[in-house]
């Protein structure tokens, strides 16, 4: 179901922990939904130097978050806001289609945290898109 | 260990069966020998189901699986009584297949009560009397639930139900095999299992209908099946079917005394050596191979994501499993928080599960529920 | 010769299914992998079986069989535009599995247009044309007659539905793995098929559902076949099914020319060497392998003995052969007199027949209707 | 389905044919419902001397006119007036609940065929009471 790149990423997430006094952090979704991501930056001249992530949630929203992190290290504060979600499941090797909304978490978490940084920078929060989290189909019941 | 979502066919079972793919291939409604057969066949194994549920054989009607029994048992008994108003009983915790027709129903103008449950996942009798209306025409409450393993009173609702003359629906699914079933005991005019429960094969289930039960067909054409369930016999099917319950119900005793030693075990190292966990259902009215555990701070797809790997197949009642966006409504049902019903880890031992099975699992899911913790947001550190 | 009853399971059938019974029978519908690679087969079954029909996979719903196909066609698409008002056309020589839904809708409020066809069984396109009315939601003819054989014009058919922007349901059952079919080039919404028809194991169908096509469910319940039909996947049925449709639509142009000779030389024989015999359907618009026929003054269920004790299987549309008091729907539809339709033979060839099979029959029946002449107070004597 | 003794008289018939210039003869039954028997009489005496029988109709109309007949055989009119389908039913080790009612064309032959001999004789018929043909079950279509 999964790609192996999502299993790698799954298993051994990067980046997992936090930051002491981080220069920026964001917390996306909540306990209904199942799924909660904190991500905490280390931001130096614009520029990502270091990033870490906690994530509750299903194999896809982990390895989302961790392919995330991998995606925006390094990079200007600019650019990791351009990243969506499309790139990190295009990164992951795709994800099925009833999990593609888990990577949404990563993408929202980035913006908040960015948002964060900004707002402790004295500089205007960016408009964050909420993106819809249409139905996902096929559902799959207990038996 | 996910042996309540499905059972391989036994390999007796499977022998039972062979025949009747090829060479004994007979339509079973025809007059030629080989049908004659045919015909004996399916109706010694209407025989066997009759035996092993205190049915006559000519109250058993062969389906193709549970859901179809529980959407006939519903559509049929609602659309026959239409004119009387039709309002239908049931509970907030039964399988989709109840609850999704009776909101088919409900689209379609038959009013239905969903009763809850306590903490447990115990539906109170009283409350089944409380509901009845001059106007209520079935009432379908499950045996014991697929999720927690939480066995009904289902003798009393069933008395209940005869009181004001209301034919009573159980849908046995999980319990047919494993633990004892009489509908003349326990007062039920009509009742669902199928096959691939207990070992026998998928796509072959019963519905069960009390001599006199008013209730429409669901699938209509030819004249099998007493003319009330259309459809060439699946053959094999049928045969497979019986000879899997027959052999469950021979060997129920022996086996679910061990399989319910090997529950009590797991449920007892997993609860002891995982902090922050809980035992869902019911402590002792539960089925005998079902355990289900919530583990705080972690979810369950990524539980189930690492049992894999360690070759243990389990289930969860998270959302994310499924890719819907709620969790298991028997969960919330039984009053979890969302949390934790997304860190519901559902475990379920059958025939062929060991000791081992259960060392197996009590070694991997401490470090996996451990793992996860570590990465989890919400968890604030472990127990001093 | 009653392969249009029921077929027997081909060996590479039989072999394609044997692994998914016990060894891998993960619920296709869970996420570890053994469950990744069931869902792997089923998703690869339901394109074999799209591309057999001119379909695409995510048409393509598993379903309990032949059956359950016809009544969620109907069901499905009458209660789905039940606000529209609902009129359905269907012929009068539609199987049971059509015809007692339709009556059953009927009494639920649904008008029900039968249409008449003629002595060779064939519905006129133009009559379809006029039976449309405002309020038609769904047009259901059979691709080929069960009894008969006869083939219907499909694609006119189909045309005029969409013409009037109505949907169009078509029974293949006898069709599907016998002749081409192409839910593209004849204008088909739906599409209903049986495996056991085409060397395929009993209780497993298929439901085409072309994308768009207004349908409620049947079976209400759990997620599976993109929750449009609920119920545990019958893993080793949905192999049997691609594989057995496969292999026929693979060898369908070679078999059939073969089956079809067969066919014609057995119709020859009989009309030749019976006085007081004809040939009911079409002469060329027919099925490969069906032959039936007609013999004055004696009454079918009676051959059916006589031929069953020189190991002949086949099948009549006597009454008298099902215990009910009409003889066959379809032969009273073409215009025959009861006495005609009672005294009806059905051969029905298949994979596996032989010339020695032909020889067979056409050495028995003569003489087994001569027997029952002699015994019957109709005939008038040898012709002289 | 039939047992051993409906297939014997089914394939080896007992009194098949006509009575040239019977005592009595009666024909019940009609193509509609697919059964038709003649029945032919000869009677000595008040006594069933002779017997002959035709039927169109299934196996179970077959074997039971076939049993009939041996059961009036030798008979007086009265015994033989006596004689229901149940009896013949019996005779036969049984039929299968939907073939029930093909026994009734024997005992309906019967009665007909010798309300005919009165008749001829001046005698006045005896009630013939028409038994009910209830809905036989299970039907069985064709596939
Ligand atoms: C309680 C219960 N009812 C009904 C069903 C449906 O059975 P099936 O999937 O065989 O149709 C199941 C299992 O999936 C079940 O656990
Ligand atoms: C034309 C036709 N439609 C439908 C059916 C029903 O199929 P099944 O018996 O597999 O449910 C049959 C066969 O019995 C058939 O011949």
């Amino acid at each position: 179901m999964y790609s192996e790149k999502v299993m790698d990423h799954f298993t051994n997430p990067r980046n997992v922990g936090e930051i002491e006094d981080p220069d920026g952090v964001g917390e996306v979704g909540n306990p209904v939904c199942g799924d909660i991501m904190k991500i905490y930056l280390c931001i130096r001249d614009d520029v990502i130097v270091d990033v870490k992530f906690q994530t509750f949630g299903c194999g896809a929203a982990i390895a989302s978050s961790s392919m995330a992190t991998e995606l925006i290290k390094g990079k200007t504060i600019e650019e990791a806001w351009a990243i969506t979600n499309e790139a990190v499941v295009t990164a992951l090797d795709g994800l099925p289609p009833e999990k593609v909304h888990c990577s949404l978490l990563a993408e929202e978490g980035i913006h908040k945290a960015i948002n964060n940084y900004r707002i402790r920078n004295n500089l205007p929060p960016l408009p964050e898109e909420k993106r819809n989290d249409e139905d996902p189909t096929p559902a799959v019941d207990q038996r | 260990m996910d042996n309540a979502a499905t059972t391989p066919v036994r390999e007796e079972v499977a022998e039972a069966m062979r025949p009747y793919f090829s060479s004994r291939f007979g339509n079973p409604s025809s007059i030629y020998r080989i049908a004659c057969e045919s015909r004996d066949v399916i109706e010694s194994s209407r025989e066997t189901v009759a035996k092993a549920i205190g049915a006559d054989a000519d109250e058993i009607f062969f389906t193709s699986g549970g859901t179809e029994s529980d959407n006939w048992a519903l559509q049929g008994v609602a659309r026959a009584n239409a004119k009387k108003g039709s309002h239908i009983i049931t509970s907030a915790i039964e399988h989709h297949a109840i609850l999704h027709t009776a909101r088919y129903l409900e689209k379609q103008g038959f009013p239905v009560t969903y009763l809850p449950v306590d903490n447990e996942g115990r539906l109170d009798p009283g409350a089944v009397e409380d509901a009845v209306t001059d106007t209520t025409t079935l009432i379908s409450i499950m045996t014991a639930n697929n999720e927690i393993g939480t066995i009904q009173q289902v003798q009393k609702i069933g008395s209940i139900a005869h009181d004001h003359g209301i034919p009573f629906h159980t849908d046995a699914v999980q319990a047919a095999g494993h633990i004892p079933l009489s509908v003349h005991d326990d007062a039920i005019d009509l009742l669902s299992l199928s096959a691939h429960k207990f070992n026998g094969p998928k796509g072959m289930g019963v519905l069960y209908i009390r001599t006199g039960t008013k209730i429409d067909n669901l699938l209509f054409g030819g004249g099998q099946e007493k003319k009330r369930r259309a459809g060439t016999e699946n053959l094999p099917g049928i045969v497979g079917l019986a000879t899997a319950l027959d052999i469950a119900v021979r060997d129920q005793e022996k086996e679910s005394g061990e399989i319910r030693k090997l529950r009590d075990r797991l449920i007892a190292g997993l609860l002891e050596t995982v902090p922050y966990s809980r035992l869902n259902g019911h402590p002792t009215e539960r089925l005998p191979g079902n355990v289900n555990i919530s583990f705080e701070f972690v979810e369950g797809e990524s539980i189930l994501l690492l049992l894999d790997q360690e070759g243990i197949c389990a289930s969860t009642g998270s959302a994310c499993s499924s890719g819907s966006h709620d969790p298991s409504h028997v969960l919330l049902a039984i009053g979890l928080p969302h949390a934790l019903a997304h860190g519901s880890l559902r475990l379920t031992l059958g025939h062929g599960n060991t000791e081992k099975d259960v060392d197996t699992v009590l070694e991997a899911v401490p470090g996996i529920v451990e793992k996860l913790r570590d990465i989890s947001p919400l968890y604030p550190g472990k127990e001093k």
